[in-house]
């Protein structure tokens, strides 16, 4: 009973990353700069990984510990390193799209000069 | 420096010496016997142990082998032929081969790995030697997301290395890729924060300690089994953790020093220095 | 089936690698360096010596493709000194 | 306890210490030198001992596995000897870095040097054929940054195309180790070269082609040496005269192992299998060496870019020796090699100090060197003598053996009388040019030169062996002498002895 619902769960979870796996990718292809697309691609395939590996973990016996081990690795490192992309490419001059309103980035001013805000 | 020879004869040059190459190779292993590989009825394992290592020990007893006026090498040490299984189905216990191969069977060849790691590092360090200076340009700093969450993955990497190396006798992997995983976590640190340093002389001494290690535990062998980086430890049953003799210990050693040595080649490029010769 | 897999990422490798070899900007030629690095380790993958591809995919991909990337700007910020 | 099968130590110990270096290096720079000196000396004199004790061969297994399964050194009449050279002239050359490495990160510095002489009696010592490889990188890769050490610019060019043109040799040995691999499936000297015969023709010949191409970077001929000149002249003193002292003995050492042991026929002349005369190659690219590195020395003004096209004309000329094949020539080709380092350290250490006193690299820099100061003088007038072959010198014995052996073997080979007596008079030409000028008298009054003790000390020492070899050549002759039966004799003196059980021939 236990390995048919957990079955039934794996494979859920699966269709579940493998549909926002594809959205990442349609995200890539008609989002129109590389904030929205960097944006897509990071969320969907975050959330689409993850799922998938816990489903993977849930069907097959055993697995369960290293799909959650690898899971909360991608929750940390994949958000973070799409931060540091966008925050690179916007200091290193990269317009957002125009209608991209309102620039909170130019708005607020912050402080890119390296004049640390934190240490 | 300009160059006036004209492109063209430069590319012609290349694609001659390259289809040289490519030809030979070509040749060669065209000219292979069919199998693609090695010739298996004429594998070592296959002259020595199955034909030859019975007689060898009396033919030697006899001496018989030995060229005329050449005095017996190994007189004192008898020629003992090698007992496969000692351990449950491979000689030295590991469950990984190819473990066994490189640390046990030729664990020469990577003590010289190491060294030659170590020399590059050294060479860096070398050249990239003198006072540290501040940088006169402002770097970005980066942002509390990095800065935190770099942290908290440099635990989890260091965890995995760690585990990389030492279950390098169970599982794929080894010291060296251990090292490397555990130099990319700290990698991970510079990038979190600016003016991050670790502590070199701390740095300096983890790396000189784990080489001893290594060069130790093959003295060891040398004077307790009379042959350097033999294994004196027993090898236990394959696939617990104890097991396989000074594999782990080596694969240890390997490790941290090729983390620490990544990690202070990095160093070493991010920081600033200025040449001083006295 | 891996036999495609492996196909497609020898291709990979083999496009890589020309780009690395022919791009004018030397950023571009290392980022392609570590593609080439990280498709060499899942063909090592491929052909069963997972030990290999471990320690080509943290040296390789990861490792050297940041030191080139630093070196690179260490060499650039010496130009831009000398030229002041 | 037997002494020999601690052979293992003349690598350990050198490792154990490489490693602690830095740890010394917190206590004091200048402890690092004496460790340094340290632990060479007792190479020297654990290598001196197996030498006198003649008790080789041996064999040191590594690992407790036999010989074709693991590694195993082979303490051989040629390791043993030529060990005991590279450590004793490393000795002497970290003698009189005591005095010269000052600045930078002499930390540093102690462990490369350390581990370039370790990295070179590896690959005399070893009897596989990776393992030749890794000792190969860890020397190549030493020699870098050690050419690149110094204040000078010039040192990062020479020491960068060094770096370029030796990670292309050592990829294409590799190359040839891993195409002998796929046909034989080992990788020791003795079973490779016993059962070289079972190979491919066709691709033995490739492999010896790459093997000969990798390892020739080292040896400094002819196509493979354009790194030279400018690493030669670009580093610091102490390291030229280690590059042409012990690194040549190295590469010259792996070239005719590989050559003549693993690839070559067993015999009093040694012939190759596949479709190449790989002697004739060798001949071919010796004599080319020989006229480009003699040619390219008489047009030099400046004496350590002289030094460096005399080295490599000289490597030439030990390549010739060798490629005659009989055991007379390689006699000479080894007593040559043992000459040609000892003179070629000596008179780079004299450039060094000559440079230091600030007199200069160029030729007409020596003028009124006599003066000057008399020792160095002196010590340089010997080592000229002894390069250019003048009799009652070192050099004279080991061009004379390589003329008998030529004259021995007949046929073509007897073109390499007349390649020596070229090379000698080229030689004459440029190396007496320095010569009169050294006694030439100046009117100028110039100070007089001060040599310390660290730097006089190894001077002195390698003159007087120049002049004592001279006079009694037989004092490394019979070594040498010993040493070249183990090219020519494969099966009897080298393979039998690693492999006693082996059957496949």
């Amino acid at each position: 009973m236990l390995n048919v619902v957990l079955g039934w769960l794996g494979t859920v979870l699966i269709s579940i990353g493998v549909f926002f796996l594809f959205l990442g990718a349609l995200g890539i292809f008609r989002l129109p700069d590389l904030f929205n697309r960097l944006q897509a691609g990071t969320k969907a395939t975050t959330l689409g990984v993850v799922s998938t590996s816990i489903g993977v973990g849930l069907l097959v016996k055993g697995w369960l510990p290293f799909s959650v081990a690898l899971a909360v690795f991608l929750l940390m490192t994949n958000p973070i390193s799409s931060h540091a992309v966008a925050r690179a490419s916007y200091r290193a001059g990269v317009k957002p799209y125009h209608g991209t309103s309102p620039d909170e980035c130019a708005k607020r001013n912050l402080d890119f000069s390296g004049e640390g805000e934190e240490k | 420096m300009k160059n006036d020879t004209p492109k063209v004869f430069k590319s012609i040059f290349a694609l001659f010496v390259v289809a040289i190459f490519m030809i030979g190779l070509f040749y060669a292993f065209v000219s292979m016997p069919k199998g693609w590989g090695v010739n298996v009825n004429n594998r070592v394992s296959r002259l020595y142990i199955l034909k030859n290592v019975r007689t060898a020990t009396r033919l030697l007893d006899s001496g018989k082998f030995f060229a005329k006026g050449m005095k017996p090498l190994r007189a004192e040490v008898p020629y003992k032929p090698i007992k496969f299984k000692k351990t449950a189905n491979l000689e030295d216990g590991a469950a990984n081969v190819v473990t066994s191969i490189v640390v046990d069977y030729r664990g020469f060849d990577t003590l010289g790995e190491v060294t030659v790691l170590f020399l590059a590092a050294s060479g860096v360090m070398m050249l990239l030697f003198g006072k540290r200076v501040k940088p006169k340009r402002k770097k970005t700093e980066p942002s509390l997301i990095m800065y935190v969450g770099t942290r908290i993955a440099f635990a989890v990497i260091f965890l995995f290395g760690i585990y990389i190396f030492v279950h390098g006798h169970l599982t794929p992997g080894g010291g060296f890729p251990g090292g490397a995983v555990i130099a990319s976590g700290i990698l991970g640190l510079f990038l979190g924060r600016n003016g991050y340093t670790p502590n070199h002389a701390g740095l300096k001494v983890f790396e000189s300690l784990s080489g001893i290690a290594f060069v130790i535990i093959g003295l060891i062998g040398l004077f307790s089994v009379k042959s350097f980086l033999a294994n004196f430890l027993p090898t236990g049953i394959i696939g617990n953790l104890y097991s396989a003799g000074f594999i782990s210990l080596i694969y240890i050693a390997i490790g941290m020093k090729v983390g620490s040595e990544l990690a202070a080649v990095v160093d070493s490029m991010i920081g600033d220095t200025k040449e001083e010769w006295s | 089936m891996i036999i495609y897999v492996a196909t497609i990422v020898v291709i990979v490798i083999i496009i890589t690698s020309l780009i690395a070899v022919f791009s004018k900007k030397l950023l571009s030629s290392i980022i392609s360096m570590g593609l080439v690095s990280l498709g060499v380790s899942g063909l090592f993958f491929f052909l069963q010596a997972p030990d290999v591809a471990i320690t080509e995919a943290a040296i390789g991909a990861g490792l050297s493709t940041a030191i080139f990337v630093i070196a690179l700007k260490k060499v650039k910020k010496g130009e831009t000194k000398d030229e002041e | 306890m037997n002494i020999f099968n601690n052979a293992a130590l003349l690598i350990g110990i050198p490792l154990l210490f490489a490693f602690s270096i830095p740890l010394f290096g917190f206590i004091s720079k200048q402890l690092t030198k004496w460790v340094t000196i340290f632990v060479i000396g007792f190479n020297a004199t654990f290598s001196l001992y197996i030498l006198l004790a003649h008790k080789f061969p041996s064999v040191v297994v590594m690992g407790n596995w036999v010989p074709p399964f693991g590694e195993n050194l082979y303490v051989g009449p040629v390791a043993v000897f030529l060990v005991t050279v590279v450590s004793l002239i490393g000795l002497l050359i970290a003698i009189y870095n005591l005095w010269a490495i000052k600045g930078g990160d002499v930390t540093r510095f102690s462990v490369l040097f350390l581990m370039y002489i370790a990295g070179a009696s590896g690959i005399i010592l070893t009897g596989d054929i990776f393992n030749l490889f890794i000792f190969m990188e860890i020397t190549e890769i030493t020699s870098y940054a050690l050419a690149a050490y110094g204040p000078e610019r010039r040192a990062l060019g020479g020491a960068f195309k060094f770096l370029v043109v030796s990670s292309i040799g050592s990829t294409l040995y590799l190359l040839g180790v891993m195409l002998i691999y796929t046909q034989l499936g080992t990788l020791n000297i003795a079973e490779i070269a016993a059962r070289i015969g079972q190979t491919t023709p066709g691709l033995l010949t490739f492999a010896g082609v790459l093997l000969i191409s990798g390892l020739a970077v080292e040896a400094e001929l002819f196509p493979f040496n354009g790194w030279v000149p400018d690493t030669y002249t670009g580093a610091v003193n102490g390291v030229s005269a280690a590059l042409s002292g012990i690194g040549a003995i190295a590469g010259v050492y792996a070239l005719f192992r590989i050559v003549m042991t693993v690839l070559g026929k067993d015999g009093m002349y040694v012939l190759t299998y596949g479709k190449l005369d790989l002697m004739a190659v060798i001949a071919i690219l010796a004599t080319a060496t020989v006229v480009i590195g003699e040619l390219s020395a008489l047009t030099q003004k400046n004496v350590k870019k002289m030094l460096a096209y005399s080295s490599m004309a000289q490597m030439g000329l030990v390549a010739a020796g060798f490629s005659i094949g009989s055991t007379l020539g390689v006699y000479g080709g080894i007593f040559q090699l043992i000459n040609h380092s000892i003179a070629k350290s000596m008179l780079f250490l004299i450039v060094g100090v000559l440079v230091a006193a600030g007199v200069g690299e160029r030729i007409e820099n020596f003028k009124g060197l006599w003066k000057r100061s008399p020792f160095l003088s002196l010590a340089f007038t010997i080592g000229a003598f002894s390069m250019l072959g003048f009799p009652l010198f070192a050099g004279f014995w080991s061009k004379f053996a390589i003329v008998g052996a030529s004259i021995q073997r007949g046929g073509w080979y007897d073109f390499i009388i007349g390649l020596v007596l070229f090379a000698s008079v080229a030689e004459a030409f440029y190396y007496l040019r320095i010569v009169t000028y050294i006694f030439s008298s100046t009117e100028m009054e110039k100070p007089k030169i001060k040599v310390n003790l660290s730097p006089a000390i190894p001077i002195f020492i390698l003159a007087v062996a120049i002049v004592a070899i001279g006079v009694y050549p037989n004092l490394i002759g019979n070594f040498s002498m010993q040493s070249a039966g183990e090219f020519t004799h494969k099966m009897k003196d080298y393979v039998l002895n690693v492999i006693p059980t082996i059957t496949a021939h």
